[in-house]
């Protein structure tokens, strides 16, 4: 199933930056260094971006604002280390005007220094913990962030009558977050929130689900890094917790579309909230999820490629902006408050925060003929990240 | 007594072994000229410097006295977070760091030396990569502190002897670490050359003549096994300095792993081995990653299965020819 | 003469197994004194208990009337208690140079000085020297010990042992398994040690025996049968019966 | 409580089939083969691509699982770890991470490195519960089946030939061959039923371990300390140890998640320093 398509791009990964790195010389060219974990555990998220990236050059063309975009793909295979000497070779060598992608929190974090050291614009296209775009003032974001998915879950839950609700995270930043705004929120609305924190390197949910089930919340809050929601699903439903009438909320990557498929029908029922689903009801996000499946079959485009779509289209908007100017600082002015229609629905960057505001949807995942899709039946408009929001 | 003349030749023989080759100086002059040569590149030579060093350590136990360990990187990771967390709390002089990463290390080493100076070979390898893994858990369950998962952020170096600052180009940062390697590596020379020196390669050799001829070996063995820790701890602190950024990666396993393999490719037991293996390692998985980004690891382990099977000799054998005549007690197998 | 090296009521079991049977023995100074018995009488492990190696499970040894029984392996060494292996236990990788220097390193304290150059130690180089003239080791000192002919590692093997500069010297079997041909300077070696070390020789070699000792213990059995003079211990009969009937070539 | 308990034995016991072959291959030939997670991906992923693209059922395919990495064991005894056997830990080591490494990026170059799911059969899922205490049909099968397995391997291992002529050369390979022991087709052939075990447990472990080309990295270490623990010249050593680490792994996380796998390591280390010979090991003179 996957064998072929895996190989294929593997190969295009490797010729990306060849010939796209060829072809430009000629023109005057704006080199954009992507840094990607193209393998280790979370090479679902790197595939997904770099497909979307390359989906949006074909379709807008490379030229913006006169200047020809160059992306150079780079893996960092997930690892911080890696991430922040590939983004300082691009810097030092390949002279990048602009660093985009960023899998992981730690990633985009260890990156920070470079992006303001070297004054140049850090487009984060999936890490989600809120503090990422305060580490530096070049720090743009195009995915989302964990509190502006998860608060809405709270207020969602506390109207619809639930009362004591128990989180299971994984434990590093983005689940931290995910797990306090949460709870805060629904604390100070009147529930009652127990927590327990999963290792990022766990082999079992089966301790962690067995002290939820002795609890008998009304609802298991949920985050873990896509990829590894299908076992946690499994799990979920071989405890017996959906019969016990423990309902599944939580931000949407539990429920990622990458692998929604493959869990089978124990996803059913799950409501999440998240600011992305492939079944989100625009003429935009059709065209976009059709031209996504036509470039990668069997593929469905899930959050993280809406956000490299977006941040790929962010470069190109500011490039346009500034007719070719491709100064750090002069690219992070036209990003800022930029706005247009994206897939996931209306979109604009923060020009106080350097985030994205755009609508979190609140969905129920259901079988769609033989598919199983996440259908937004709520939806939350213009949400700011609460926590800078706040300050 | 003998008379001179015997005296004479005795000195002259140990002098002789401990005696710069001219091949070595050639090393060090390029190591030297690699500033100049690769103004591009100081970043990967920063790592290759770091490595080196990490390797160096691994060479003092491994080369000299015989103990093996899958869990070095323990040490690596101790100095690493060592000099992270002062350079962020107290004081963000980097040479301060180096101190305090290499002591923090030291410490360690000489607190877990017991755990590891005994048993086989294989109770050894499985002790230290225990001892690595549970330091990864603590380093990963102290957020608070180290910031967990999402590494150590928001370290900055104050420059160098406060005139000297870390360049985004690594070029204070290359100079600083090849600075740091050369200087631990001529101690480390001086004391591989020392009376306490040719007591390790005794212990190594054969521990029960070792102890017959009045070494305490136990004690040796602790005392290089904290020296070695020390040495790891200055690679951590210097990688925490030049990346201004730790993560619970420098406690991983590959760590410790990579660190094998870089001293198998250089051979163990002349000092020169780490070095030479951390520069052959880098370059080999920098060329490799160039052409097939996604799936160096491949490559890295047919080249180890390889090596194991027979390329080590070839390898060793080029070597050899390339420093000509080596002095005999050199690349011991 | 006085003793030098004793034990008291040395005991050591194994499992079930007693080794060494209460065996009370003296060393006299300067003393070239055989320890004999047949295989498996308890002489390894009896020089064992002396170097250390293992603990006696009651009983002591005592050095020059000092209570050494607790001391480790190295402590007594530096006591003046060393020895040699029956099977040669050397530092192949080094030169002989190098292993003298090491022994004579150690003797004099400089173990632990890291940064100290071995040609720097004048004191150290004299006495490695005199080591390698008296062994007559000089021509080969720079020569890999595992690349030297069997009788010269013999010889190595003694030299290093001597170089700790030992009151008590413990040979286990010296000349086992050494060719004829290079023999002779091997037993001329061990007749030249100086007369103010004691010498403890354990040995099969009953031509060796008559050669050097002055006085023999037989082990059997972990026990001591007999005691005495090597003329006095060859006409005992119950010595020729439990071993030198075995042996027959007296 | 007593539902942690069982939960833990389960999967003390997919442990322990997963890692007893290594065990006897290291009491063997006293190689260290950290590769053996290599085979039990292998078995995993032979599971996970009969059921997605042929449609076997579950219970089909684990047989499946069992055979293709016995003869991935045998073709790889064979060619590449018979030369290693002489050589020392150390390089036994780097050979064997070499094999790891490999086997991690090609996988991961063939299958894509996501998370592998398989759908059980209905019969296999949910629980039911006895006096309060919940009971997963799939925990309930996977320790049938390993618990059976255990019984069957000590009974061979104690009661045949195949098994005493094993033990003795466990014991002293050399004396052995003296007997006219055929050890080198024996160790091919013990080499074939661990990789084959390791294979199935590869295979029942994907509902509880979850399975992606990482495999053999993430869980080397729990084999090591199975094998390590239990020492290697009996069944019930490592069986005992598989058990320990299970319900200990499992138990701690469930009191003090915070402490994650920290528990499990320094259970190891201090399990190593009281018996550095392996816990239940026998006493050897």
């Amino acid at each position: 199933m996957t064998f072929r398509r895996t190989v294929l791009k593997g190969f295009m990964a490797g010729a990306l930056a060849v010939t796209l790195g060829c072809a430009a010389q000629a023109q005057e060219v704006v080199k954009v260094g992507l840094i990607l974990p193209m393998t280790g555990p979370f090479a679902s998220t790197g595939r997904q971006i770099e497909a979307a990236v390359k989906l949006f050059l074909a379709q807008s063309g490379a030229t913006h604002g006169g200047k020809r975009l160059e992306v150079i793909l780079k893996d960092d295979t997930g690892n911080a280390d890696a991430t922040r000497r590939i983004a300082q070779e691009l810097v030092v060598n390949d002279k990048v005007a602009v660093l985009a992608g960023f899998g992981l929190t730690p990633l985009a974090m260890a990156t920070a220094p470079i992006a303001t050291q070297a004054k140049i614009p850090q487009i984060v296209m999936a890490a989600a913990t809120a503090s990422i775009t305060e580490a530096s003032p070049f720090i743009v974001r195009t995915s989302f962030t964990l509190p502006q998915a998860s608060e809405p879950m709270a207020d969602w839950a506390w109207s619809n009558g639930i009362k004591r609700v128990f989180t299971v995270v994984t434990d590093y930043g983005p689940g931290i977050d995910a797990e306090t705004s949460f709870a805060n929120k629904f604390k100070a609305a009147g529930g009652t929130v127990e927590s327990v924190r999963v290792p990022l390197r766990n082999p079992d949910f089966a301790p962690f689900l067995q002290r939820v089930s002795e609890a008998k919340p009304d609802a298991l809050f949920v985050f873990v890094p896509s990829g590894i929601g299908a076992q946690f699903m499994k799990q979920f439903v071989e405890r017996g917790l959906d019969k016990a009438g423990v309902k599944l909320i939580g931000p949407g990557d539990v429920v990622d579309d990458d692998i929604l498929n493959g869990m089978g029908d124990v996803a059913i029922g799950a409501i999440t909230t998240h600011h992305y689903s492939a079944k989100h009801d625009s003429a935009a996000n059709q065209a976009f999820v059709k031209a996504f499946e036509a470039a990668n079959p069997g593929v469905r485009p899930n959050f993280m490629a809406v956000g490299g779509y977006d941040g790929m289209r962010l470069i190109a908007e500011a490039l346009k902006a500034t007719n070719g100017d491709a100064s750090g600082e002069k690219l992070i002015a036209a990003m800022k408050g930029a706005s247009w229609e994206s897939p996931r629905g209306p979109i604009t960057i923060d020009p106080a925060t350097r985030d994205i505001i755009q609508n979190i949807y609140v969905r129920r995942t259901e079988k769609v003929g033989s598919d199983l899709f996440n259908i937004e039946f709520a939806t939350i408009p213009q949400v700011k990240d609460p926590v800078k929001a706040r300050k | 007594m003998s008379g001179t003349v015997l005296e004479q030749h005795v000195r002259q023989s140990l002098r002789r072994a401990r005696r710069w080759h001219p091949a070595e100086l050639a090393f060090w002059l390029l190591a030297a000229a690699s500033f100049a040569l690769f103004p591009t590149r100081f970043l990967i030579l920063n790592e290759i410097a770091i490595l080196a060093l990490f390797a160096l350590s691994l060479d003092l136990i491994l080369g000299y006295a015989g103990i093996v360990s899958l869990g070095h990187a323990a040490f690596l990771g101790m100095g690493a977070y060592s000099a992270g967390l002062l350079a962020k709390y107290v004081t963000a002089d980097p040479l301060a760091g180096l101190a305090f990463g290499m002591a923090t290390s030291a410490l360690l080493g000489l607190l877990t030396s017991p755990l590891v100076l005994r048993g086989t070979d294989l109770t050894r390898l499985m002790i230290t990569l225990g001892v690595a893994l549970i330091l990864y858990e603590v380093a990963n369950s102290l957020a608070w502190l180290t910031g967990g998962a999402d590494g150590l952020q928001g370290i900055t170096m104050a420059p160098i002897f406060g005139t000297f600052d870390f360049d985004i180009f690594g070029r204070t940062a290359y100079l600083y670490s090849l600075l740091v390697l050369f200087i631990l590596f001529l101690i480390a020379r001086r004391i591989v050359n020392s009376p306490f020196g040719l007591s390790l390669r005794g212990i190594r050799d054969n521990q029960l003549r070792a102890a017959a001829s009045g070494v305490p070996v136990p004690w040796r063995l602790a005392a290089i096994y904290a020296l070695s820790a020390a040495y790891a701890g200055a690679a951590g602190a210097l990688l925490a300095q030049t990346t201004q950024f730790v993560s619970l990666d420098v406690f991983d396993f590959h760590r410790s792993a990579d660190l094998m393999l870089v001293l198998i490719i250089g051979g163990a037991g002349y000092l020169y081995g780490g070095l030479i293996g951390a520069i052959a390692f880098k370059f080999l998985q920098d060329a490799i990653a160039t052409f097939t980004p996604q799936y160096w690891m491949f490559w890295i382990g047919l080249f180890l299965v390889l090596f194991v099977l027979g390329g080590r000799e070839l390898i060793h054998g080029a070597i050899k020819a390339l420093v000509a005549r080596f002095p005999e007690r050199g690349a011991s197998s | 003469m006085s003793a030098v090296l004793q034990t008291f009521n040395l005991v050591k079991t194994f499992g079930g197994i007693t080794a060494t049977d209460d065996v009370t023995f003296s060393l006299e100074k300067g003393a070239r004194h055989a320890l004999i018995g047949p295989n498996g009488a308890g002489k390894t492990t009896f020089v064992n208990l002396l170097t250390g190696v293992l603990r006696p499970t009651s009983g002591r040894v005592s050095l020059v009337g000092q209570d050494i029984t607790g001391l480790s392996r190295e402590a007594r060494v530096k006591r003046g208690v060393a020895r040699t292996f029956q099977i040669n236990q050397l530092f192949r990788t080094m030169t002989p140079l190098e292993m003298i220097s090491l022994v004579t390193a150690e003797r004099l304290g400089r173990g632990m000085r890291l940064f100290q150059r071995l040609d720097a130690d004048g004191e150290a180089i004299a006495e490695t020297a005199d080591i390698l003239a008296r062994f007559k080791l000089e021509d080969i000192m720079d020569q890999r010990i595992a690349t030297l002919p069997y009788g010269k590692q013999r010889q190595i093997e003694i030299a290093a042992a001597f170089a700790a500069r030992p009151s008590v010297l413990l040979l286990d079997e010296p000349a086992a398994g050494v060719p004829e041909a290079e023999r002779r300077e091997l037993l001329e070696t061990v007749a030249a040690l100086p007369d103010d070390v004691s010498v403890l020789l354990i040995e099969h070699d009953m031509d060796i025996i008559f050669r050097f000792a002055t006085r023999i213990t037989v082990l059997v059995n972990g026990r001591v049968l007999t005691e005495g003079e090597p003329a006095v211990v060859a006409r005992d009969a119950a010595v020729k019966q439990a071993y030198l009937g075995e042996a027959a070539h007296v | 409580m007593l539902t942690i308990l069982f939960d833990g034995i389960a999967y003390g016991m997919v442990l322990f089939v997963l890692a007893c072959g290594l065990s006897v291959t290291m009491g063997l030939m006293n190689f260290v083969n950290l590769a053996h997670g290599a085979f039990a991906m292998l078995g995993g992923y032979v599971t996970v691509l009969l059921m997605q693209r042929l449609g076997l059922p579950f219970l089909a395919s684990l047989p499946a699982a069992f055979l293709a990495a016995a003869l991935a064991g045998i073709v790889l005894e064979r060619l590449v770890y018979r030369p290693m056997y002489a050589k020392s830990h150390l390089d036994q080591v780097m050979f064997s991470i070499g094999l790891v490494f490999m086997a991690v990026a090609g996988t991961d170059w063939l299958l894509g490195s996501s998370q592998q799911i398989i759908q059980l059969p209905r019969w296999l899922q949910g629980r039911f519960y006895v006096l309060g205490v919940g009971i997963g049909y799939y925990r309930l099968f996977v320790i049938g089946i390993c618990g059976l397995l255990a019984v069957a391997l000590q009974w061979g291992f104690a009661k045949t030939r195949f098994g005493s002529r094993l033990r003795a050369a466990v014991d002293d390979a050399r004396v052995a061959r003296g007997l006219g022991i055929p050890v080198n087709r024996l160790f091919a052939l013990t080499f074939a039923l661990g990789s084959g075990l390791a294979g199935l447990g590869g295979a029942l472990g994907i509902e509880l371990m979850g399975l992606d080309p990482t495999f053999p990295l993430k869980f080397m270490i729990y084999f090591l300390i199975v094998v390590t623990v239990g020492g290697t010249s009996t069944i019930t050593g490592p069986f005992l140890a598989a058990m320990l680490l299970g319900v200990a792994d499992v138990m701690g996380k469930y009191l003090v998640p915070q402490a994650g796998a920290f528990i499990i390591y320094a259970l190891m280390v201090i399990l190593l320093l009281l018996r550095p010979e392996g816990l239940f090991a026998r006493a050897r003179t």
